[in-house]
């Protein structure tokens, strides 16, 4: 190898391009093959379980947004009541989206703020743990 | 069999249960704070959920959110490992209110034998031998006259006690009112009950220990005896082995058939274990613990049964499947705490970001940990990061061992008990086998004078 | 006792020799290439030397430098681990010469059992059953007449042959002059010394082996048998077992006694393996090692002996101090070997730096290992990262617990054969306990198809 | 604790200074103790065995000034010879300054260039293995 400054085209640039790539996607591996070279990338299984990416991902927009993140606060099966929310729709403060059943009782899950509900994170049936983003809200 | 289990604990003992379902080919379910996210139990179990943020009332007592958990997530049973819900009878019966098996004997026995007062009138009805001592003592006129009767230097202890509150030495009569409204006064603080007993205070004596199993037929063994006096100051185990060396075979044997004795007494069923006293030859029933020890390792090594796999067969309704003609203990095995302490500084508990983790291993090493590079050690739980656990055929070689292991044990980003450890293993004392609960605090006090 | 050992080893074999030496109280000396400065066994040794550079020829095997370390530091003995250095009789005579003890055989059985065609001849006299062969071949018009008089299928093997190198198999007459020559050919290339000899070709036959002890004053015992017929298609072992599932009690039993004959017959000391070619109830030496084996673990668990520690008490000149009649088996023992290979790759070695590693631990889990967390693979030697071994009072059992075990277990930065091993120990052929050598390429070859 | 920039006097900014000292020194571990607080430094033990210190201590001049380092290529027992090296003096090329005895041959360690003797870094008797420095020479 001849030690030269690496240009674009050469496989070190490519590799860190495809990095910076693949650290922002929700891959948790990603492998290439061309004719004459080869990239594969991991994530390292001891990233943090589960919301990882979700929280990243529902995280980041609140910096520049004004975004409500409503997450569970209690570990139980979510039930979206009788009018589902729908993406894009305008809730009220205090809005019901949705409940936790848990043991019996009915925790509601509701906008702490009135505003544009802009991410659904959650399904209708599923056992959501605590700390769980169920909806993002832009506050209006 | 039971189908799934949840686990409602963190930490090594939490990995030991999930590690006892998967090779029971059991489905388990993992519980966790926000901050043990990136814990192992998290990482090994089948499913987990968190149950609430890090500080303990909020998660691992957070019992609506374990139940729902266990619930939804499709559980049979709920294993709760040491400490936490373990000796919570409400929790075993409500556990049973929603039909999940608890892994641990009947709510009532978990009930009487958390009241150190009922657990030891039960025990001297079934014929066990309890240290000479009173119940509940209402008035300091009372305490007097049973002072006089047990005869000084008596112990007075909360009957809701543990770790030390509530408890005062008495010497002698003069000293009797002031450490009864002392007594009293820390019980009330610490448990909310302020109610305490007396009992005879036996002078450096050995905490000495006998594992059971039983099944939900009747069927009652016994796994031997343990030594745990190797104590911190604040009566915290730090080095436990089984067997208890220095013991007279007359002595052992009169230990293992009271344990067997009570248990069928009591009609107690799955792990258990019974805390004695020992001096001389004398033996005396502590308490008993009515869910799995830290310390049971040790007793695995020797006598080759997996107490955590035994829990849930027993708990799944199979019978033992063996009797105590069919037990023999083999070799020697020792644990040492690796917990995350401060020794020099009164063992101050220790969190933060841990840097390189390398632990030992080779012949006769066993380990339980949670802990790995990188990993966090949060400022909310037990101190303890890992057990090593030595076993081989001798004593002598156990020690040996234990010591090759502990050197070569890393453990960067806090203080750890590791040296302490190896500072008792290196004392004539220990190698000796004649050591009492006084032992390490004697040894700190000369480091300090 | 000896007093100091240098260890000429690197890896998990140099750690497993120190620990040894630290448990007996003896001093242990490492030797380290460059590239293995940061590596656990350096670490953990009392004193280390750098031999040379990463490339063996240059560092662990540099004679000189490895002899000069020892008398420098004042050992009086040389551990020589596996590989390296470990079946090379002139280096154990060096070692005499300069007054240090070669902790094994002597030299000249070494020297005989290296040579496969001398190891057999000297084994069918000492009443071993061998494969029916022959000596060195001279010519092609030999051959020919072996062949006939053997009966085909036959196997032609280079006499200083290892590895499959020199090896060719001949299925029918018209075939015998070309494999003739090439394996000729291929020995002369590989190792120098072009000579080959004739075996009968066993059909699927099962590797198994017998471990033998035998101290300086003519006792010998063997240590059982272990299973190590699941080898990759380069015949190097993955998965060993002890002892061998599926054997009959007559086999069993016949091995065992032809390993102590032999041991006897040649005044073997130290300890060795047999390895042996079982097909049915017929077994058939193969070659005997004269040094302890990677797989020893297996038969440590179920023995309760540390064959490390006796290889330095014999060698100690101390006698044994059991008979075959105190060895008792217990339960059941399977080692994985987890490699720095790509097991979809043809088992392409991988070299590079590690990310996270952790182990699994807890009951029957014993972890020999010199990796961690950050450590570098270096390109020059053997691909072992590690051993997982697991133990348990049956084979079921054991099983169950190594599946758990390997699926906790993390090694990141190099594909490793960790998930081979879990595919295997997850067919019905291994947990029947019926698979012979061909096993893990038909597994392999099946997967391809 | 109020969320002001860390001034010159603050604890981590003095912790900051005594950590870039620290890794300078060939210390395995320091501790402060002033009246209201402490600094404990340790290095990592998992760093490289042996010479790790002296051999950044006796690199980094070499970028800067034309300097060799003499290193042991045997195991052995280093001698000096009759004239010892002594720090300072002038070397000329080929000058042997010490030997190597290891297995009753003795190796000798000689001077690469003429130049000045800056560093001795050994001891007459000691036990040295392969790659230790022994002499650091900085070319005339």
């Amino acid at each position: 190898m001849t030690p030269e400054h690496p240009s674009e085209d050469e496989p070190s640039a490519r590799a860190q391009r495809l990095a910076e790539f693949f650290v922002n996607t929700p891959l948790l591996r990603m492998r290439i093959e061309r004719e004459d070279e080869e990239f594969e990338l991991a994530r390292s299984s001891l990233a943090p379980v589960g919301r990882t990416s979700e929280a990243a991902a529902v995280a980041e927009p609140s910096a520049k947004r004004a975004v409500d993140i409503l997450r569970a606060d209690v570990v139980g099966i979510l039930r979206f009541g009788r009018s589902e929310p729908t993406l894009g729709e305008e809730v009220a403060e205090e809005r019901e989206l949705a409940a936790i059943e848990a043991l019996g009782i009915r925790t509601s899950v509701r906008a702490r703020s009135a505003g544009r509900l802009t991410a659904i994170l959650c399904q209708d049936g599923a056992a959501v743990d605590y700390g769980r983003a169920l909806f993002e809200i832009e506050r209006g | 069999m039971l189908r799934k289990v949840l686990v409602a604990n963190r930490g090594e003992i939490a990995l030991r249960i999930v590690r006892a379902c998967r090779e029971l080919g059991i489905g388990s379910v993992a519980i966790f704070s926000e901050a043990d996210r990136e814990s192992t139990h998290v990482r090994v179990a089948d499913e987990a959920f968190c149950v609430g943020p890090g500080p303990v009332p909020r998660s691992y007592l957070n019992v609506p959110n374990i139940i729902s958990a266990a619930l939804v997530s499709g559980c049979d049973a709920i294993h709760p490992g040491y400490g936490f819900l373990a000796e919570n009878a409400r929790f075993a019966e409500i556990c049973a209110d929603h039909g999940l098996k608890f892994i641990g004997p009947r709510p009532e026995i978990i009930m009487a034998m958390g009241d150190k007062a009922t657990a030891k009138r039960v025990m001297a009805e079934a014929g066990v031998a309890t240290t000479p001592g009173t119940d509940i003592l209402a008035t300091v006129e009372l305490a007097r006259e049973a002072a006089e009767s047990v005869g000084y230097p008596v112990l007075l202890k909360a009957t809701a006690g543990g770790g030390g509150k509530g408890m005062r030495v008495v010497e002698r009569p003069e000293d009797l009112e002031r450490a009864f409204l002392g007594a009293t006064a820390e019980a009330e603080a610490s448990f909310k009950d302020g109610r305490v007993y007396m009992e005879k205070l036996i002078r450096d004596p050995r905490h000495i220990e006998v594992q059971v199993l039983a099944d939900e037929h009747g069927e009652v063994v016994h796994l031997g005896e343990r030594d745990c006096s190797i104590q911190k100051p604040s009566h915290q185990k730090l080095i436990e082995e089984a067997g208890a060396p220095n013991l007279s075979e007359r002595a052992r044997a009169r230990l293992h058939e009271m344990a067997v004795l009570a248990c069928r007494h009591v009609g107690y069923s799955n792990a258990g274990t019974l805390e004695f006293l020992s001096s001389g030859d004398e033996v005396f029933f502590m308490e008993m613990n009515t869910r799995i020890q830290v310390e049971h390792p040790v007793t695995e090594m020797v006598y080759g049964i997996d107490l955590v796999k035994e829990q849930i067969r027993i708990a799944s309704g199979e019978p033992l499947g063996y009797t105590q003609r069919d037990l023999e203990p083999r070799g020697h095995a020792i644990e040492c705490r690796i917990n995350a302490e401060d020794a020099r500084n009164n063992f101050a508990p220790q969190a933060g970001k841990l840097g390189a983790v390398i632990f030992p291993g080779g012949p006769g090493i066993r380990i339980d940990t949670h802990i790995f590079s990188g990993a966090s050690v949060p400022p909310y739980y037990d101190s303890m990061l890992a057990k090593v656990i030595a076993f081989a055929n001798t004593r002598e070689q156990a020690i040996a061992r234990m010591e090759r292991a502990l050197r070569e044990t890393l453990v960067e980003g806090v203080a750890t008990t590791t040296e302490m450890c190896l500072e008792v293993l290196g004392t004539e004392g220990y190698r000796s086998g004649v050591y009492d609960i006084g032992f390490l605090p004697r040894l700190l006090a000369q480091r300090v004078g």
